[in-house]
């Protein structure tokens, strides 16, 4: 008898089980194709692809106006900060300063939406870990920042609030009452959503000590957003490139140096009390002024090459438009957060169990079509 | 035999019994009485599962900030019974690349082991139907049983999800049996007796036995809640079927009514772990401080229930709480913690008896 | 209506047993197995030993059916076939078989079973005592001893399942040396 | 560091670069394809440099030539740059691949794989990511045509 054979009097064989197009922890169509060594386990092989809509190929056809309406569809759930991407960058190449109005409501609506974006991963985070009622008290809260999205801009979700030089229109009358009702409400529910999770022996066992990841990992693989940031990886773009009105307001970048999923838990529940803290700061004096800039009906911007980057609520996301001094770009490409959150998932699920797979999933937020475009 | 000690509750049933045996032979009679019970048990849970089933939706909608089914009915009341008709008109599809016997074999597996073990019950002193004298063993016996439908369902589905579900289940039931086992054999040491009648005469004039056992009695109560749980696959345990994980667990593959016989088991079986809670530490169909002892029409089966639903709404209130352990935890939760505590406990428990602690 | 259960049980337990041996899916022939030991069970509630079909129930069909299930689990893939065995096992097999049933049959025929009247309903209490009682009839000796013998199982399992890891560094030497040898030669 | 400080260091890393920051708000290197995989790793390993960040890799059809754009930043020194290299062959264009560099690499040249059809020399599985394995062009390069779902004004 070899050695090899003494090892394995006991043999064992892997085999393969596909996670996803259609799974309940994939949160969309992501399909995950698992090497599994009875359940722990051994390759994860994400194959992409199942709601690419080619928006790169499409920005190539389109007008600047338009492509800014395209970029809701990627990361849904930041689709303010995403327009404001677009139109950051239109307005770099065509040299437009836009009003003080127009930076400080976008700012607010920005760290809004990182709220709900932010409370809609709680919810779903508690939900793939078993905990189902996280869920529902997510959208409570959530629910209440759709309606002032509503109102003022009319869409809940796909917000299309931007234009390239400002705003499509003001802000409604009962915006700023309203965000300041829900500013109240939420400091009262952070501490419940603490209440029923974050201190909960089982979650905190289930998170701890999973799926870490390192930060010379997190540099290198371009992990960005709360879950670089766990790993101590300061990349806030807010801080570092600071759009809109981030350079006229405090709070803190997270940092954590454990780089596990709780840490990637706790970025997030904190990044909440700045979010809020933000708003704070800015809501009471939003400044006079013009809400767009006054632009051609026809964009077209000068020969170059532009490059922005925001922070949403996953991470850096990346324009950069290549122009040829035509109405239509010549190249655009976007760099979501998603993608290279997504490239290190199978360095950190080697030999783990399919159950810390799912939470490490969770804590990374992934939304689907910001992978696929 | 045993079969005779089968009492009717109440006066209808007794001028059913009267009437059955003034027109046939009497051995004849007692045989239809006999069918009649069981079909009649039959027909009393598997509505009583609709109604846990119901119930579990209104208690998580409650914990959830919503209202739960509210249209079918007046306040939802009728919307499991829609469901299970619907489920029961429902096409049954399945893969080809089954072993088919063992397919259709394995619901039925898990709700005749489940329905088994209602015979049992105390709900009433005159309420039971099969008053055994191994009455506790029995349940165990009968509860082991159970798991082999989940462990044929997983693997004769021929889909990794579900045979990685049922291995998981055996892996849980397994261990968790022996802590099931083991808080029951604690009390036992307190009755003295297997019967369920007798334990719960036991408890008549002494107290309950969580307080004539008070410490020992305690932690067996919060190890059995907790076997109980995982016995039952229920969340935080329901690794089994854990969604997030890996889709429905053993139960993918199965639609419509077979689908409905596991769904219902698991209430059935939610209701015998917490009836066994009942009558091993709240006293079975007895009040509380005897206060409707003297009552002679006040149905002691209003108590029983009472306790049951309680227990009940302990354990949907762990599942919409907590999160999902991992399979390894789930184990190192057992081994590592529960069995030893369990047998430090029973030896807690006969230092108690021995030195005459008992309350 | 005794002898009819006893019959119909008895029915159940033969086809079973018959199907169990015959199947040619493995897990299939170990239901068919459950199925004779709950038989059996069954048998043993008709003549009122509670406690003893309750025991039939937990270790057979709890224990060592699911024991069997899980390996089955393990190793065997559903749609897997065993293959078909060559006649002259069969026969062999057979003959077997019927000398077994014939001894069987002849013993139990020869036998003279004394018929009582009194009729004694045993208690698990009695059964606990006489297990551990150490008089006469008692049965403490043999339980302690088996208790002993699953202790011994336990820990040969153990030592079997991580037997490789246990005896990991002892092969490499071997290998080491073995290799030593191939060069001289 | 300024821009000119970057280029006089970058300047000895390597022959025939060209530097230009003009149209754009980063230093842009082009640099020869031969020459990418060394530079690219001076570039990380460099002490004044680190550039340890990519934070876009793009892919670019400059008709006729192929190419891909690096972005990269130093964490630590926080300064960026853009380095560009071109393929001339469309038919079988090939480049090194800088994935043992920067890991984000990886995913990002399996994406340009897919859209525009560059081999990347030593890429650990290169496969295409989006698309199924059977289809066929590369859809982001400038002279793809498919009648049937693109509207070609």
């Amino acid at each position: 008898m070899t050695d090899q054979q003494a090892q394995n009097k006991i043999k064992t064989e892997e085999y393969f089980i596909n996670m996803g197009p259609q799974h309940p922890a994939a949160h969309g169509v992501l399909r995950l194709i698992l090497t599994i060594d009875g359940e722990i386990i051994k390759n994860v092989e994400p194959d992409l692809g199942y709601i690419h809509r080619s928006i790169e190929k499409m920005c190539e056809r389109d007008s600047y106006q338009q492509i800014v309406h395209l970029t809701d569809r990627m990361d849904y759930l930041s689709s303010h900060i995403n327009n404001e991407a677009v139109c950051l960058t239109v307005e770099k190449g065509l040299e437009i300063e836009v009003s003080d109005r127009v930076k400080v409501i976008r700012t607010i609506i920005d760290e809004l939406t990182r709220i709900a974006s932010h409370c809609l991963w709680w919810g779903v985070m508690g939900m793939d870990l078993g905990a189902l009622t996280s869920y529902f008290y997510a959208f409570r809260d959530r629910e209440m920042i759709n309606d002032i999205f509503e109102e003022t801009c009319g869409a809940r979700l796909t917000m299309n609030y931007n234009v390239p030089g400002g705003l499509m229109f003001d802000i409604h009358p009962n915006f700023v009452k309203r965000t300041k009702d829900f500013i109240t409400h939420f400091k009262t529910k952070i501490p419940e959503y603490d209440r029923l999770l974050t201190g909960n022996v089982i979650f905190q066992k289930r998170t701890k000590g999973v799926g870490i990841l390192t930060k010379e990992d997190a540099i290198s693989f371009g992990v960005s957003g709360p879950t670089a940031r766990a790993s101590g990886f300061s990349s806030d773009v807010r801080k570092h490139h600071p759009y809109s009105a981030y350079d006229r307001v405090n709070f803190k970048e997270i940092l954590f140096t454990e780089g596990d999923t709780f840490a990637r838990y706790q970025v997030r529940m904190m990044e909440l009390w700045e979010s809020i803290s933000i708003i704070e700061q800015l809501i009471d004096n939003i400044p006079e002024g013009e809400t767009k800039a006054a632009t051609k009906a026809v964009i077209k911007l000068p020969k170059g090459e532009f490059y922005q980057r925001v922070e949403t609520a996953r991470g850096e996301l990346g324009v950069y438009i290549n122009s040829t001094g035509n109405k239509n770009p010549y190249r655009v490409k976007f760099r979501s957060p998603g993608f290279s959150n997504l490239s290190v998932l199978n360095h950190i699920s080697k030999d783990v169990l399919i159950g810390d797979l799912v939470a490490t999933m969770a804590s990374f937020d992934f939304v689907i079509p910001d992978i696929d475009r | 035999m045993n079969f005779t000690q089968m009492i009717i509750p109440l006066n209808i049933t007794k001028t059913i019994s009267d009437w059955i045996y003034s027109i046939m032979p009497e051995t004849a009679a007692s045989y239809t009485i006999m069918v009649i019970i069981a079909v009649a048990y039959l027909a009393l849970f598997a509505v009583a599962g609709l109604y846990l089933v119901l119930l579990e939706r209104k208690v998580a909608a409650w914990f959830q900030l919503r209202i739960g089914p509210n249209r079918v009915g007046p306040w939802g009341l009728l919307q499991t019974m829609a469901d299970a008709l619907k489920l029961v008109s429902k096409e049954l599809t399945s893969t080809i690349k089954i072993d088919k016997f063992l397919y259709n074999l394995a619901p039925y597996f898990v709700i005749v082991s489940a329905l088994m073990a209602m015979a049992v019950f105390p709900f009433s002193e005159q309420f039971q139907a099969f008053d055994i004298n191994i009455g506790v063993f029995f349940l165990i016996a009968i509860s082991s049983i159970g798991v082999i439908g989940i462990l044929l369902a997983g693997w004769s589905s021929n889909n990794k999800y579900a045979l990685i579900g049922a291995m998981r289940s055996g892996l849980q039931t397994i261990s968790y049996e022996l802590s099931v086992g083991l808080s029951i054999l604690t009390m036992v040491l307190l009755t003295g007796t297997l019967q369920l009648s007798e334990i719960i005469e036991a408890q008549r004039t002494g107290g309950w036995l969580i307080l004539q056992g008070h410490v020992p009695s305690i932690i067996a109560f919060m190890i059995f809640m907790v076997a109980g749980t995982a016995e039952t696959n229920r969340a935080p345990f329901d690794l089994v079927e854990a969604e997030s994980e890996l889709g429905a667990g053993f139960h993918t593959e199965y639609s419509g009514m077979k689908f409905a016989y596991f769904f219902l088991a698991e209430f059935i079986n939610m209701f015998i772990i917490s009836s066994i809670a009942v009558v091993l530490f709240f006293g079975g169909w007895l009040s509380p401080f005897g206060i409707t002892e003297n009552i002679a029409w006040f149905p002691q089966v209003f108590w029983f229930l009472i306790k049951v639903l309680g227990l009940i709404f302990l354990m949907m209130w762990f599942r919409w709480t907590f999160p999902r352990l991992r399979v390894d935890q789930l184990l190192t939760l057992e081994w590592k913690y529960l069995l030893p505590l369990n047998l430090m406990n029973i030896v807690l428990m006969a230092i108690v008896i021995w030195l005459n602690w008992t309350i | 209506m005794e002898t009819i259960i006893f019959y119909i049980l008895a029915a159940i337990i033969i086809l079973f047993a018959v199907a169990s041996v015959t199947s040619r899916k493995i897990l299939r022939a170990v239901i068919y197995l459950l199925f004779v030991l709950i038989g059996i069970a069954g048998l043993y509630f008709l003549v009122d030993y509670n406690f003893l079909a309750a025991i039939q129930l937990t270790v057979y069909g709890g224990g060592i059916i699911v024991l069997f299930i899980f390996a089955v689990l393990l190793i065997h893939h559903v749609e897997l076939e065993l293959e078909k065995t060559a006649l002259k096992k069969k026969l062999i097999a057979g003959a077997l078989s019927a000398a077994g049933l014939a001894v069987t049959l002849w013993a139990i025929s020869t036998y003279p079973f004394p018929v009582t009247d009194t009729y004694t309903s045993i208690e698990v209490a009695d059964i606990g005592l006489l297990l551990l009682s150490y008089e006469d009839g008692g049965f403490i000796l043999p339980f302690e001893v088996i208790s002993v013998l699953l202790v011994a199982v336990m820990i040969g399992a153990i030592v079997i399942a991580k037997g490789s890891r246990l005896s990991e560094d002892r092969s490499r030497k071997t290998e080491v040396g073995s290799q030593k040898t191939e060069v001289k030669n | 560091m300024t821009n000119e400080d970057l280029q006089n260091i970058i300047t000895g890393l390597g022959t025939d670069l060209e530097f230009t920051t003009e149209a754009s708000e980063f230093l842009n290197v082009i640099v020869p394809k031969e020459q990418l995989h060394s530079i690219c790793s001076q570039l990380k390993s460099h002490p004044e440099l680190k550039f340890d960040y990519a934070f876009c890799i793009t892919g670019m059809d400059w008709v006729p030539a192929l190419g891909v754009i690096y972005h990269l930043n130093s964490t630590e020194l926080k300064h960026e740059i853009v380095v560009k290299v071109m393929v001339e062959d469309r038919e079988n264009p090939t480049l090194d691949s800088v994935h043992d560099i920067w890991q984000t690499a990886d995913f990002h040249e399996l994406e340009i794989f897919d859209f525009f059809g560059i081999k990347f020399n030593n890429h650990p599985k290169l496969r295409r990511i989006f698309l199924t394995p059977e289809w066929e062009g590369f859809p982001l390069r400038k002279d793809y045509v498919d009648e049937a779902n693109m509207i070609i004004k």
